[in-house]
């Protein structure tokens, strides 16, 4: 109950210096502090500097994972969803510039030594990634990845880690008679099964997935979707889904962010995002994917910000049907629209004011 | 779908590796006999010198068989080698295997242990400038790389002739043992060997004595280029999906780095490698030449200043069947290394 | 131009770096062999111009041989064969070697199989001992000591250009210009050609600091330039056959040294040129600069 | 909410113009002038591609003496292909990877030989390679515009290039046929993006030149391979609307090649599916997503995502993926995946292996047993006799029992067990052909439909 309330606080405070003033106006769903949360994000900011210029790739990014819960990031490409999944495991490349903060049960990801983090990637943080064919090391066996892992992490033999390496493959529907296969012996989807198996080898409270379905095909895809479904209610994990794929958000999240231009624009729960989207870019992208209901073809214009040189205001503005002279001039502070669903967007600030004024 | 694979036989793929090779040999006495005897004009004057009378030079033509077509030469020149007849040295009238055996071991031995100074240093240097990449430590390693390319290495050889022989007196400065012992008896012809099947110590001082600075100077030439392909084939691997992966899964840094980085870089160093073994012997001939070192290539070289081209083409044949027995070599390290390559 | 706007951006940085002071060396050089008449103050190719073995002073700058050649003139003019042989070997060697790798490549088939068989097997063979073969059977001279030279590098030219050329066939604007039929003379011209040709500027460089190497392997074995042309490699076999003779070693450092010396500021240059233009031109060799 | 804009009104104008433009200079040009002898807006269309019969098969990996030999295992990447694509229609060629959709059009197109069969283009054959003069008529797209400009030629150069080859036109008329056809594809101003390098373009801005330089040539049959998959959510249904404007300016046919059957619902008119190598269903758009009859088909469908998290959920998807096309499947080639398959679809040997391998797996997982060992089954596949030798013979034997006790189609389709000493010989009854089945104007290859 304690923790409950310190959060409340936290959050109240953190919409306070949003600039939003609806704090009160938010209902509160309890299910929400029910549950753990895995990582916290706040007022997280990357920017890469290159020769000439500094590439904000995100900012002021705040974001929470709980227990048991996907929560999909998605985006059009170079909109800084893959560098805040970078980010957010501090795997950013050397000299660049991380502000803000990011609590992984309760201790700060940013101040970690890097033997600490270490030891928290693999055995409380697992990863997969896009492309398996290319993520197992050609010359050793299955076997041997899972013996490395394991014995990076614990003391522990070959034996028993060739063992516990089985039990994984067998978890993920490889059959455990081919660890000792090389990895050019398997399909796409069979290695991405086995990414799937080393990374769950330690039992993990955190898995990232880093558009981990998109170069397989749509069986293969929806095969591995229902296979991290059920593994995160079987393990209770948190799941960071990456992606670009509507489809596949709406397939297994539980809450969707949705970046555009280094910012997270809008999140909230699943339904919230896909049947009620508040933000004028969420809902053309809805709009534009192409699905098997879709009667005509609809897009938006213009093309993305450039990360190196955005605009001052909101970075859809120049997109946007809906915009104002104040979208050009500044960044629009958070909305609540529920206790999870959240937008910055100066019509949505604006509207929720005049409400409440009419009130 | 990949499917399980067959094991399949490796002496299967030694044979076959071995029958493939064939078309390389003959490529390679066809070049050899081509050079020596169609190129020149008529190697029969040319041994004599300009001043030899047409009669004697006939009568060289005739000793030669060069007055017979050349195609009649060619396939004479072929079955002679297939048969491991290697002909006769003009000038010593001997046949050119007796000439060439000792001189043969004698260059081995050179290239054995140059080879394992540069493998070692290479190895060495390659790996730490590669996990310091960026460093001042990266830096020392590629200066090293290009000074080691750069000097001349007969000069390097006369450098060092100068300094560690004749400036501090530290090391013989040349030939191959001393006129004060007699040689080991010979076994293999290795001496170093050979010192110690007949277990004398003095002989196997002097012996490493007078490799020394020969070997170490041409494994210093090779070693620096050998680095740099161990530096940068690791780079590449270690920035490979599978090392990123690696250490996602928090796999320990140096564990990374030495099986995933140095393991998979392996492949194009031996590869490498095989193609050093060419650079190493042409290295060879330059380090004998500097060091009197009694090996093929000083005794190439005198050959060729001798016009004895008979002897010239039994050494070149030589030199070719060493780099046709390394490329198998290469391709049967590699084949054992990496589980991809189907044989 | 694109190879130029990328090298604006990238001479600040450290292959930039290696590009300005390799360039400069190599520049130098140039400009020596050039000017070297002016530069020089005595015959080069001139016996007793001086007293022997005469200790590098104001008027002998580099000191003089046993035969009292001037080293300082022999010097500077070597740069002259050194660069001219460099010059005619790479010219050879490039337009045999990469035609004919862009061929083979392209066009597959038996003729790329035959001719990769003999450029593999000339290639695998020693380059030294081979070109030791050619120069003492075409005997000495620039033009022969070029020409042998030149054959060792064909193979090179012949093997990076078809590799090259095997990866880009592959790549789908290839299979465009197919299906807008294009023939396949046009198809290699246009769309093959100046993909490939990226990678030939770096091993024009590197092979030229092989080839000044080569060459005075060469002239040290007593093969390609012959005295009394004026060239390191032979000023240093003389001086070590000198040497070797007389056993005076400590007494004329200079005559080794001086032209060894030449030797390696100039394969240095040529090295780093070619190493900053292979880290500019071939992007995904270089390392992640971030 | 709507954010999609239409701006179709003015392009119309704009394509109008270059038309005209277009049939004036045709007449100029050097080639054969196309056969133009049966008008337009004909009432019966005709057919512009017959594909009969079409095999490509790829000599792939093997053993060194496999390659010397030339006796290398072939994919059979198509294996027996025939649609018709009539005048003026989206043909939508559908599948996963590795179904062999990207060959058939490469080989309708000429860019590749085929092994087999035949394709005729308004019923001249063009199996064996395309005139010169008819590579105008039939163009291509491709999937990755970051792959299939050449980095080294200009925007200009590389839409340019089709004309330099095909036409005699001057400069001047050369560059004002690439400025119009950039403006027509959106790439605007053409003046200034013409001589920019591809590396100077976003994904959108290359594809739109890839469509530009297939069309500068004219072309009346296009196939489109994958054209949007590797662009953004956002950029795609723009460039679908290009090519189905370019389509109705030009009365263009595509052929339509995908993995993405809401696109292909959304714009073609007949869609065929192809299953390693071969068509399982071909018919129109509408009545096979209405009502798929092919078990494959289904779970394309099925598998597709839903943009909507109410109603995305649980699906009965086929286990397994596309195997290896070395050596597919007998009998009906999808049959080792079927959610409903027969005795009779062709069951054999290694179906088995697959068995044994989730079985063992259940065991393992009732026992709990861990580890590899007891899984090792070997086993010696004698094709010739369609049976199997296993070494390990009580766990096969009961293995085998529960199959054919409990019924299941490859329970039923043993035929005989025989145990021997060392070995256990497992026949199979021989695989019945899978007729091709006509249901009005489609056609199914399955098994269960034929017989139904």
């Amino acid at each position: 109950m304690n923790v409950e309330a310190v959060k409340i606080e936290a959050v109240k405070a953190e919409a306070v210096k949003a600039g939003a003033r609806n704090v009160e106006a938010a209902t509160v769903e309890p299910s929400e502090f029910g549950k753990e949360t895995v990582l916290s994000a706040r007022n997280l900011s990357t920017y890469y500097r290159t020769k000439r210029r500094v590439v904000k790739a995100c900012e002021a990014v705040n974001l929470d994972l709980y227990r048991g819960e996907v929560y999909s990031l998605v985006g059009e490409s170079a909109c800084g969803k893959s560098t805040l999944g970078a980010t957010l495991m501090n795997l950013v490349p050397d000299g660049t510039e991380v502000t803000g903060e990011i609590v992984f049960r309760g201790r700060n990801v940013l101040t970690l030594s890097k033997e600490e983090l270490r030891r928290l990637r693999g055995t409380e943080i697992a990863l997969i990634f896009q492309d398996p064919m290319t993520r197992l090391d050609p010359l050793m066996t299955i076997e041997k990845h899972f013996v490395e892992a394991l014995q990076s992490h614990e003391p522990i033999s070959r034996r028993e880690a060739a063992l516990r390496g089985a039990r994984a493959l067998d978890a993920v529907g490889v059959p455990p008679s081919r660890l000792r296969d090389y990895p050019h012996q398997f399909s796409g989807g069979m290695r991405q099964r086995i990414m799937i198996a080393l990374a769950l080898v330690f039992e993990p409270v955190l898995l990232v997935s880093d558009e981990a379905t998109t170069s397989l095909d749509v069986v293969v895809q929806a095969q591995i979707l229902h296979l991290m479904r059920s593994l995160k209610d079987r393990y209770g994990l948190a799941i960071l889904n990456i992606t670009h794929d509507l489809g596949v958000v709406a397939e297994i999240s539980d809450k969707v962010g949705v970046m555009y231009g280094g910012h997270v624009v809008e999140q909230g729960t699943a339904l919230e995002v896909f049947h009620r989207p508040a933000h004028p870019y969420t809902g053309g992208l809805l709009n534009s994917v192409v699905h098997m209901g879709t009667t005509q073809l609809s897009w938006i214009d213009g093309m993305p910000p450039d990360l190196g040189s955005p605009p001052p205001g909101c970075p859809y503005a120049d997109r946007c049907d809906l915009e104002s002279a104040e979208c050009h001039r500044s960044f629009p502070p958070e909305s609540r629209l529920s206790a999870t669903h959240r937008v910055h967007c100066h019509r949505v600030a604006a509207g929720l004011a005049q409400g409440r004024d009419a009130q | 779908m990949a499917g399980r694979g067959k094991p399949s036989s490796l002496l299967n793929y030694i044979v076959l590796r071995l029958l493939l090779t064939l078309p390389m040999l003959f490529i390679l006495l066809t070049l050899v006999f081509v050079l020596l005897r169609v190129a020149p004009g008529d190697p029969a004057a040319a041994m004599l010198g300009a001043h030899a009378s047409v009669e004697v030079i006939d009568e060289l033509r005739e000793r030669m068989g060069l007055n017979r077509p050349l195609v009649v030469q060619y396939f004479d020149f072929i079955g002679d080698t297939l048969r491991g007849d290697l002909g006769k040295s003009f000038r010593f009238e001997v046949p050119v295997w007796d000439l060439v055996k000792h001189r043969l071991t004698a260059t081995l031995e050179l290239v054995f242990f140059a080879f394992l100074i540069a493998v070692v240093i290479g190895l060495a240097v390659g790996i730490f400038s590669a996990n310091r990449r960026g460093t001042v430590w990266d830096l020392g390693g590629n200066v090293y790389g290009i000074l080691t390319y750069a000097f001349p290495i007969f000069w390097l050889g006369i450098m060092c002739q100068l300094f560690f022989a004749v400036k501090l007196g530290w090391l013989p400065t040349s030939g191959r043992f001393t006129g004060f012992l007699s040689p080991p008896a010979m076994h293999t012809g290795l001496y170093v060997v050979d010192s110690l099947i007949e277990g004398r110590f003095d002989k196997l001082v002097t012996s490493l004595r007078y490799l020394a600075l020969p070997a170490s100077v041409l494994g210093v030439y090779i070693s620096g280029i050998f680095a740099r392909m161990v530096r940068t084939n690791m780079l590449q691997t270690l920035k490979s999906d599978y090392v990123q992966a690696a250490r996602a899964r928090g796999v320990k840094e140096r564990w990374v780095s030495l099986r995933h980085g140095l393991k998979n870089a392996l492949v194009p160093v031996v590869t490498v490698l095989g193609l050093q073994f060419a650079l190493l012997l042409g290295g060879a001939v330059l380090t004998e030449t500097t060091f009197s070192w009694p090996g093929l290539g000083s005794f190439l070289v005198g050959r060729l200043l001798e016009r004895d081209y008979p002897a010239v083409q039994g050494i070149v044949t030589v030199f070719a069947l060493g780099v046709v027995i390394m490329s198998i070599v290469i391709d049967i390290v590699n084949a054992l290394i990496d589980p991809r390559i189907r044989y | 131009m694109r190879v130029w706007t990328r090298l604006k951006d990238e001479l600040l940085t450290v292959s930039g770096a290696r590009i300005l002071i390799g360039g400069a060396i190599v520049l130098f050089y140039a400009f020596l062999a050039v000017f070297a008449p002016a530069l020089a103050p005595f015959d080069p190719e001139e016996l007793g111009v001086g007293p022997p073995l005469q200790l590098p002073d104001s008027t002998y700058r580099f000191g003089t041989t046993y035969l009292g050649y001037d080293l300082f003139s022999r010097t500077v003019y070597g740069t002259r064969i050194a660069l001219t042989v460099v010059f005619l070997a790479s010219t050879m060697a490039l337009l045999a070697g990469v035609p004919l790798g862009l061929f083979s490549g392209y066009l597959g088939g038996w003729f790329d199989r035959v001719a990769v068989l003999i450029m593999d097997s000339v290639y695998s063979f020693p380059d030294l001992i081979l070109a030791v073969v050619v120069a003492a059977v075409l005997g000495g001279g620039v033009v022969n000591a070029a020409i042998a030279v030149s054959v060792i590098y064909v193979p090179q030219y012949f093997r990076v250009t078809r590799n090259h050329t095997l990866s880009v066939r592959e790549e789908t604007f290839v299979e465009a210009a197919r299906a807008l039929g294009a023939s396949k003379l046009d198809t290699i011209r246009r769309y093959i050609f100046p993909n490939v040709s990226q990678s030939i500027p770096v091993i024009l460089t590197l092979n030229s600091a092989d080839a000044i190497l080569t060459l005075a392997g060469l002239s040290f074995l007593g093969f390609g330039i012959t005295p009394p042309k004026p060239f390191w490699g032979l000023d240093i076999s003389q001086a070590w056959r000198y040497l070797t003779l007389t056993k005076e070693y400590p007494q004329v450092w200079w005559w080794t040294a001086i032209p060894g010396f030449a030797i390696v500021v100039l394969i240095i240059g040529f090295t780093l040129l070619g190493e900053g233009l292979n880290d500019i031109l071939n992007p995904q060799l270089r390392d992640s600069k971030r | 909410m709507t954010c999609g804009r239409t701006n179709a009104g003015r392009d119309q104008t704009v394509l109008r113009n270059q038309a005209v433009l277009w049939d004036e200079s045709i007449s100029r040009d050097k080639s054969v002038s196309r056969d133009k002898s049966v008008p337009r807006g004909d009432s019966v269309p005709r057919d512009k591609i017959v594909v009969r019969g079409l095999r490509k098969y790829f000599p792939v990996g093997g053993t060194l003496l496999d390659r010397i030999l030339g006796t290398q295992p072939l994919v059979k990447a198509v294996d027996g292909v025939g649609f018709t694509i009539r005048d003026g229609e989206v043909f939508g060629l559908l599948g996963e990877s590795g179904s062999g959709k990207t060959t058939v059009g490469r080989v309708v197109l000429g860019l590749e030989p085929a092994t087999d069969g035949e394709v005729l283009y308004e019923g001249r054959p063009i199996t064996s390679g395309l005139p010169r003069s008819l590579r105008r008529s039939l163009q291509i797209i491709f999937q990755d515009p970051h792959a299939s400009l050449n980095p080294a030629m200009t925007i200009f150069q590389g839409i340019e290039h089709g004309l330099l080859i095909h036409s005699s036109l001057n400069r001047a008329e050369r560059r004002e046929r690439v400025y119009a056809i950039m403006e027509k594809v959106g790439l605007v101003p053409p003046e200034v993006l013409a001589h920019a390098y591809p590396s100077g373009l976003s994904g959108g801005q290359r594809q739109r030149a890839v469509i530009a330089r297939a069309m500068i040539l004219g072309p009346d049959f296009v196939v489109a391979d994958e054209p949007v998959s590797m662009l953004d959510m956002s950029i795609r249904a723009r460039i679908l609307k290009l090519l189905l404007d370019l389509k109705d300016e030009f009365g263009l046919t595509y052929l339509f090649i995908t993995h993405d059957l809401a696109t292909a619902k959304l714009i073609c008119s007949h869609v065929g599916v192809m299953y390693l190598g071969q068509l399982v269903e071909v018919g129109p758009a509408r009545a096979i997503f209405e009502e798929p009859l092919h078990p494959y088909t289904r779970a394309l469908i099925q598998a597709v995502p839903v943009p909507d998290p109410a109603r995305a959920r649980d699906k009965a998807l086929p286990h397994g993926e596309i195997p290896d096309g070395i050596r597919p499947p007998s009998g009906c080639r999808f049959h080792p995946r079927c959610p409903e398959p027969m005795p009779e679809c062709g069951w054999e040997p290694r179906d088995l292996q697959d068995l044994i391998d989730r079985r063992l797996l259940e065991l393992a997982e009732a026992q709990g047993r861990t580890g590899p060992a007891g899984f090792d089954v070997r086993m010696v596949e004698d094709e010739a006799n369609h049976s199997l030798m296993v070494a390990n013979k009580p766990a096969l034997l009961r293995l085998i029992d529960a199959e054919r006790d409990r019924e299941t189609p490859l329970g039923r389709a043993i035929e005989s067990v025989e145990v021997g000493q060392r070995s256990v010989k497992v026949r199979f009854r021989k695989p019945v052909p899978i007729p091709d089945v006509s249901i009005g104007d489609r056609t199914v290859r399955c098994l269960r439909v034929a017989r139904d």
